[in-house]
């Protein structure tokens, strides 16, 4: 196996960010996933969505700025840009489910390679299973992209042929960005469409627990 | 830069075709989108599903639409009025298709097709010809009518202020059916009386926030009349 | 029969009013019902509410000073009190079926004894039906009252054992108050608790189309 | 003179008794009723079942309710915080009983209660264990989940500006659930931070309308912390 240099959180997300077209309105997710905003150049106008009824967010406020009445749904403060608003919990998830998001990003434990995606309970939980909004969204937007580390921290797989951990959604994940490729869900399985530098093939495919598809 | 101000009406209508559902925002003759509305007629678009809460009064707007026979079918709540004359001629003719809603029900379809619920169980018209052939279920002890989504491939909307992002607000009762069409449909298309800078409205007082809008035109006509 | 002084519609109006009591939230159908908010002295706080998201509705404006941009659901010009607000349509019929009204006031055609109202289509329609939000308001609002002449111009009972008239709601109608009397639905049917000063018992019988009954 | 402002919190929380389902808004710590909370505590209800999107942090709050047995059953989408130990505790003691609702149809069936919706068709959770046993139906090709109105005997409710109408604005992300909870509530009981002169608050941009509440409790506590 060629020793190759993995994408970092930062990389991924960066990698990600360059997808994000202006216009798009974009729900990300808490982890990996929220470091996307910090690579979307404020003069390409994407605006993000929070559960909690925050729409056109902005960046985290500087030290001394924080209005503690303005939190995403990771209760991280943060700022409204102009042309924000505000609404409800029923209106702002009427956007989520009623495909109003052109992409959801989310983080996960599995994605299977018919875009089964599994992100809110693992068997391992001893504490009360939490889902929040990971339905709603995997369910609702347009597009749900997936950003994780491309295997568990013991090596295994997270790219599988079918979630063994509860789901969040059936066939919902249509991209997914790891520390090591990007690959999109089609048809016929995983289809890589970039690799990090020095990846081979078959170093990826060792680590993924599908057939990958190389274009 | 996000730009959802469009310079004239052929952009305003592009890609409104015939055969589609196009949801009409108004009540009575307040908040009604009406050069949108005329702007379907000049286009002759035809074979048109209409989904509006009235049929339109003399041979303007909607009235005008029905007469030059661009209409195949009208859902609508309240399709009389002391001058709803052209569609009553053109229904008793058969020209016209004819599907009455109950006023509540039909914002409530098109609010569920907005939020992305298939269907929903309402009390409303339980036992009465306008449930006759629909599913029905008990719930809470209350007899209920299982009512679906009523998507549009168009609105047409009318907004007192809008923004480049297409934020909306609504002059008094215009406001009625517009911002539940704007959620509702695949495009939203907005006449405005106002254009505004981002950022001038109030984030806790916009209606319709711009993720339910695609195209904004500034058409400042006035009052409504009659 | 002995010769009465039907109750004219102002005066119907105004013993409805009476008994509306201050904080109601209150719709008013089109004709005679509108006229009950004349009777509603203006210190006896009553909020009216218009199925075209006008919550807090005052009296008509005088001449001079209508605002085109505000007008009741049988689209006449109205004005807004200190505490009103406006809405959406979904959101105006959700306070109608979410049984938020504390009373609403309709006309009918006819009312049956067990409550079930035909208010919106007669077989005489030649032009096409319109309901408008009748069967939702009939439906949702906590106490449906109707108010209408007793009988028809041609003297035809409209209080009734069953509706021939297509239906707008079942079992809904709480109370009638008509040029001779005021009734209420009961279990037993109709339960006359006032009669216009100079009926008898026995001529309002006759003038009705169902059995009544009087405390 | 309608005045739905309450003189003290006896006044506010009468008729609140054990065996409750009770509503409370809020999200994070922010646009959460605390005095409201705190005077559940103090009355000792019992048997509760809670509807809340978090099940509180620290020893404060719901976290409190909880830990001094109050809560019977908590329905909640997110039970899970930093700190959330007093319910992780309870929890796995068996002692709490657990409804786990995706956040968004959380809030539709509230929004179902209010709106007199009985219940609906959502894709959300299709196909997981969130909605084993529940009845599936395909509508326009997806499949969908069906999900009651979920009503409250009390919604709990912190709103930013109020007046005796009780008409109600909220301060920013602070709105959340609290106007979808008054809507679903038999009994609305809200703390404001404001109270303002009957017609301050614009038309336009009233949030809450009063119909949806009856008591109004002035408690200017300041800002949400943690």
């Amino acid at each position: 196996m060629i020793e190759t240099k993995p994408w970092s959180r930062d990389a991924m997300a960066a990698r990600l960010a360059h997808d994000v077209p202006e216009g798009w309105y974009v729900n990300l997710g808490i982890g990996i996933p929220t470091m996307v905003a910090d690579h979307v150049p404020v003069e390409r106008e994407v605006i993000f969505h929070s559960e909690n009824g925050v729409l056109g967010m902005g960046p985290a406020p500087p030290p001394g700025a924080v209005d503690p009445w303005l939190i995403n749904a990771g209760k991280k403060h943060v700022t409204l840009r102009a042309g924000g608003s505000y609404c409800h919990h029923a209106d702002s998830f009427g956007m989520i489910r009623g495909g109003h998001l052109d992409l959801c990003v989310l983080g996960a434990f599995e994605v299977a390679e018919n875009g089964d995606i599994a992100n809110w309970a693992t068997s391992e939980n001893d504490t009360a299973p939490a889902v929040g909004g990971a339905m709603d969204l995997a369910a609702g937007a347009k597009r749900l992209w997936v950003i994780m580390e491309h295997t568990t921290k013991d090596g295994r797989p997270k790219l599988v042929e079918r979630c063994g951990y509860p789901l969040t959604a059936l066939a919902a994940v249509t991209r997914i960005y790891t520390n090591f490729a990007v690959l999109d869900v089609t048809a016929g399985g995983f289809a890589v469409i970039e690799m990090v530098p020095g990846m081979t093939r078959e170093a990826l495919q060792e680590r993924t627990a599908a057939r990958l598809a190389f274009a | 830069m996000i730009d959802k101000i469009v310079p004239d009406m052929n952009a305003a209508m592009a890609g409104v075709v015939s055969g589609s559902t196009i949801l009409v925002g108004g009540f009575g003759s307040v908040g009604q989108p009406n050069a949108l509305i005329e702007a379907l007629i000049e286009r002759d678009v035809r074979d048109l599903t209409i989904v509006a809460n009235n049929s339109g009064g003399g041979v303007v707007g909607l009235a005008h639409l029905m007469q030059r026979g661009c209409v195949r079918r009208l859902i609508c709540s309240f399709p009389r009025s002391s001058n709803s004359t052209v569609f009553e001629e053109l229904y008793r003719a058969g020209k016209i298709e004819l599907e009455i809603v109950p006023q509540g029900t039909m914002a409530e379809r098109m609010r569920a097709a907005g939020a992305g619920v298939g269907a929903f169980y309402t009390p409303t018209s339980y036992g009465t010809k306008l449930a006759e052939g629909k599913e029905t279920r008990e719930i809470g002890g209350r007899m209920h009518v299982l009512e679906y989504a009523l998507h549009g491939d168009v609105a047409l909307v009318e907004a007192w202020r809008a923004d480049r992002w297409g934020n909306l607000v609504f002059n008094k009762s215009g406001r009625n059916f517009n911002p539940v069409m704007a959620m509702a449909a695949r495009t939203t298309i907005v006449q405005t009386q106002h254009v505004v800078e981002l950022g001038a409205l109030d984030p806790e007082a916009i209606v319709t926030p711009g993720i339910f809008v695609d195209r904004v035109l500034h058409v400042p006509y006035g009052d409504p009349v009659g």
